[in-house]
């Protein structure tokens, strides 16, 4: 069952990903100001909507967690941070070669640049006290906890580039600007950009909760040979 | 009185695979005096910290005055003695009391009483740092007394006390038994615990070995219990 | 009510002991004024960067000097096994969690108020130019970093490394709290009318306080009792 | 040789609690990455004051990761009474303050390196000017604080010596050190040939290293045994 | 092989005001093994340490065989066991005994041999933090144990030990006190000190109430001692 359902978002979502590689590519035409560059973007962008969506999973899945003590939600919470993480760091690192094109510099003391570090760094935080911590209950109590907490780095992150506005470029998506101010078939190459990313990191999610599954099987066979 | 004061059904407790207790079930009633007998690592601490709230069990559930183990007034009922002694060294005895003393609002009169029934009122001022390992142990005895609870969970009271204070504790438990309060201890020093105990458990690698009344030849032969209802090993 | 009165408890009983051996007390004092001593060594002070960024260097030397107490706030209770005992008394996790924040809030502003003038001297700042609202703003920011600070303590008490561990979780998430606090601190520091987003980042910084304090209060019981 | 030896086994075993695996290397590096952070929001950098003052804000992150780190030094020892068997082991006083001071140091030399490089993308700076002549001082000044500090998590172990407000006076004594570290590093990050001064800040730094080092191993038997 | 391994002449020691030592003078000569008996707070913990080194006397001369206390070359000769165990928590039961062995240049067999003696090879490689408490202060007695002392001072170490570990740690003293090793002992659990004693010691108050053989009477009757040489109090 699991794997049927890999295998069918691995279907749509590998060559919905190839597609819009070669749209990118090739279809789509330069922007004027920043010449070839600025195709970043299509990647930029969707990595971090795919990357919030995981927080958003962790921080259900946490609250669930806390409610009902049940290890699979605290296994959903870890796997969807690890898969965040990368791709948040996807969205930072483009971000940081786009910059030292376009603006020559690594790193701006940005605030929207600033909080995505922010939030990257928090998240790293929970993988880190994962780690730290080795008994299986305490640690899914205090990750989740932390989660929570996490999230609210999210939340400013999202909001940051309306409260300061500074080096990094404004909103332009027409969602939240209620204006068109990108050329419409850009904006659509980044939903569905967004789309396949997503897939993406549902497929990295599923997988690596497998893994986590099997490790507890062991576990609980372990367990069961000590018991005996 | 009928429902009984602490009862447990199939406890299990792991930590990683290790299982430490493994399905334990009984019920004791009030106003009984459990002894909690085992050798080094059965699994005695794990079961008290269990019953105390501290730690949670794996599996099994466990019942205190008909009450689940976390709820606040379940926890006001519990008087906790542990391995090491719940007191901060850089503060006086009385101030230890006083702030332990204000979570389940103890007079401070209280306080003075139980400082003189152990014998410490003579240096309640000075920090617990400076005292001798069985005072502090004294101390805490009086600080897991003092709200008068109706369960104590002691693990391992008698340890570093002397003989004065040994019969001392003896006799404050033996006086609180009488008032109904139920008592559950762990020790190693036998003789003593048999005493007082009214049943006898045997955690043996983390399986209840054995549970039932204390019966006469537990009385004058430490050995007893563990010859006849321990394994060899 | 209850909840109260056992966080009083706890409070006064952690000011207690910290007042008794005054270990983080020294150590954070220390450290803060070495911090402020060292900035203004590194900055050539009187040029114009103290009257811009007062507000960061002061508030650096708050965030450094808080570390060093809410460190101890829940290690405190690791010795002797203290905290088996809080946790088996009756007393909810959000007394446990108020009356440790109280006295790290308590200790902090201890330090603050030291602090101060020995900015004003160090750097040559009138920073009484608007009394009220700074100690407004001390007091704001200084319980946003006793109250996370306090979380996280409990979170990474158990843990090695939590010297590292600790900062490392509890900054990010303070940063806009700090960094309220600096802006609203500079603006207090300056002479003249109050720029138009003063009360915006008042409003940021309540707002923190208040979703952190709830956040804290609801989560701590998980916290505790493992 | 007896002393080096014992030395290393302490140094070793500190180590070794701190670094029970590689996450200790992942947390000091994320909190590298906070603690610069949290300068750079103090500082609104890009402006001119990172060229000039970058120095200041590198060995400010030091000093703060430092005390951290330094201040569990004995406090390690003091859960289970471990210091009375070390004390009552053949190894001297002096050994133990050596074996502690440079697992401190090594743990903190860990930090600056993965600090140095971070510092260099954040701020846009270019560290590797003069890269020798900076790890030279990186070792000269960290020595410093490692020595100074160690002392000082020495005297939580001896209540007597502690209440003399001697901690009080510990940090403040780093001053002259972390001051010289400051200007020398400053200098190395600059383009250009050294200014004049620069071989004397650096005799500063190497004689300040020398007295302390001195003052620690002679005094610390002292503060050990009771 | 004349002269006493411990001999101590007028020893006080005084915490503020309050004299916790008074005039301790006696002599034990090797191969001896020592009860040392009191009341909680005599001051049998307070001479322990002064004999390790730990704390200085405040007036009185200490000779441990014929050298200074302090001295480098009596300290390795010495087996420390305090009230704490004297372990780190998060280091493996085999990282501790190195990490301490590496101060006596004991070696690496030497290490795994001593694990096997305690019954915690098993377990050799978690971290103390999760032993029990029997199993840690087994592991202490193997660390004083480790580089083979002349002189043991443990204080009450047979502190949560349960049956077989007691009768492990007694043939343990017996075995090296036949290598003549001298023993110092102090313990409220005076039936299992007697069996091995040959001098008892009784500390009243910080004086030094009774020093001489162990008789017949001892053995059977643990209260014999306070009662013929205490006083009343
Ligand atoms: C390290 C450097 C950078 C980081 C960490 C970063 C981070 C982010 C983040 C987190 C978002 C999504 C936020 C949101 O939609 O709420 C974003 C969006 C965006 N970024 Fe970047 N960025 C970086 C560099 C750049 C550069 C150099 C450019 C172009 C010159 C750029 C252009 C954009 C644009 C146009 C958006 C879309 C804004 C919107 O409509 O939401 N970014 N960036
Ligand atoms: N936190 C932990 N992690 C892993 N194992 C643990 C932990 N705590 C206890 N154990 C293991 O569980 C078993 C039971 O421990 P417990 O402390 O309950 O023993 P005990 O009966 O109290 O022994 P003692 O008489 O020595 O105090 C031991 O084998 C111990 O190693
Ligand atoms: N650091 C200290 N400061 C002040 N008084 C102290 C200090 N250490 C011990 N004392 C006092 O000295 C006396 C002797 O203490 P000691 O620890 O030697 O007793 P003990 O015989 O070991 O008792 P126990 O059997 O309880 O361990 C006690 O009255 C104690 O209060
Ligand atoms: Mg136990
Ligand atoms: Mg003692």
């Amino acid at each position: 069952m699991r794997s049927k359902i890999v295998l069918a978002l691995g279907l749509v979502g590998v060559p919905l990903l190839l597609r819009n590689l070669y749209v990118i590519l090739f279809n789509l035409p330069d922007e004027m100001e920043q010449g070839p560059v600025y195709r970043i973007f299509y990647y930029h962008l969707p990595a971090f909507f795919a990357a919030t969506l995981c927080y958003t999973t962790a921080m259900v899945c946490s609250i669930l967690y806390l409610v009902k003590k049940s290890a699979r939600y605290d296994a959903i919470a870890m796997a969807c941070t690890e898969v965040g993480l990368a791709f948040a760091a996807v969205n930072l690192i483009t971000g940081m070669f786009w910059g030292r094109i376009s603006w020559g510099i690594w790193w701006a003391w940005d605030p929207r640049l600033t909080w995505a570090l922010i939030c990257w760094l928090v998240y790293f935080g929970y993988l880190m006290l994962r780690k730290a911590i080795d008994d299986p209950t305490e640690r899914a109590k205090n990750a989740g906890v932390l989660s929570i907490f996490a999230y609210v780095s999210v939340a400013i992150t999202w909001k940051a580039i309306e409260w300061w506005r500074t080096q990094h470029p404004g909103p332009v998506l027409s969602i939240r600007t209620g204006e068109q101010r990108i050329d419409p078939a850009m904006e659509q190459m980044l939903y569905v950009n967004t789309l396949a990313l997503a897939t993406l990191a549902a497929i990295f999610v599923i997988t690596r909760l497998r893994q986590e599954e099997v490790q507890r099987e062991i576990d609980a066979l372990r367990r069961y040979a000590h018991a005996l | 009185m009928s429902e009984p004061a602490v009862a447990t059904a199939g406890v299990w407790k792991y930590f990683g695979d290790y299982p430490a207790l493994r399905d334990v079930s009984f019920a004791l009633d009030r106003g009984e005096c459990l002894a909690l007998l085992g050798r080094n690592g059965a699994g005695k601490t794990t079961l008290l910290r269990i019953l105390a709230g501290l730690s949670g069990a794996s599996k099994g559930d466990v019942k205190i005055y008909d009450g689940v183990v976390r709820a606040s007034a379940t926890r006001a009922r519990i008087g906790w003695l542990g391995h090491a002694i719940g007191l901060y060294d850089e503060l006086s005895a009385r101030e230890n009391l006083q702030a332990f003393g204000a979570l389940y609002d103890v007079s401070k009169a209280t306080i003075g009483e139980w400082l003189e029934r152990v014998n410490l009122a003579h240096v309640a001022d000075s920090p617990v740092r400076e005292y001798s390992r069985g005072m502090r142990q004294r101390l805490a005895v009086a600080r897991a007394f003092l709200h008068g609870p109706d369960l104590l969970l002691f693990d391992e009271p008698f340890t570093s006390l002397d003989d004065k204070a040994i019969a001392l504790l003896q006799s404050l438990l033996t006086g609180v038994r009488a008032k109904g309060v139920t008592i559950i201890l762990s020790t190693h020093q036998i003789r003593e615990a048999m005493e007082l105990a009214s049943r006898v458990a045997l955690i043996d690698r983390g399986k209840l070995a054995h549970f039932g009344p204390r019966t006469e030849e537990m009385l004058g032969d430490p050995g007893y219990i563990y010859r006849t209802f321990g394994t060899a090993a | 009510m209850r909840t109260l009165r056992h966080a009083a408890a706890i409070a006064w009983k952690d000011l207690r002991s910290e007042l008794r051996t005054k270990e983080s007390l020294n150590s954070s004092l220390s450290f803060s004024i070495v911090v402020l001593l060292l900035l203004a060594m590194a900055f050539d002070t009187g040029s114009e960067i103290v009257t811009d960024y007062g507000g960061g260097i002061l508030w650096l030397a708050f965030a450094f000097s808080s570390t060093l107490i809410v460190n101890r706030s829940f290690a405190r209770e690791m010795p002797n096994d203290c905290i088996d005992v809080l946790v088996a008394s009756p007393a909810s996790g959000a007394s446990l969690f108020l009356g440790k924040a109280v006295a790290a809030f308590a200790l902090q502003s201890g330090i603050q108020l030291i602090c101060l003038p020995i900015f004003g001297v160090f750097y040559n700042v009138t920073w009484w130019r608007n009394p009220w609202q700074l100690f407004g703003v001390l007091l704001l920011g200084g319980w946003a970093m006793a109250c996370i600070g306090t979380v996280f303590s409990a979170l990474t008490v158990n843990l090695r490394l939590r010297e590292l561990m600790l900062p490392m979780l509890m900054y990010p998430m303070l940063v806009p709290a700090l960094l309220a606090s600096m802006t609203l601190t500079n603006y207090l520091l300056m002479p003249g009318a109050m720029p138009p987003d003063f009360a915006q980042w008042l409003r940021l910084l309540i707002g923190f306080d208040i979703i952190f304090t709830t956040l804290a209060l609801a989560l701590v019981e998980t916290i505790l009792v493992r």
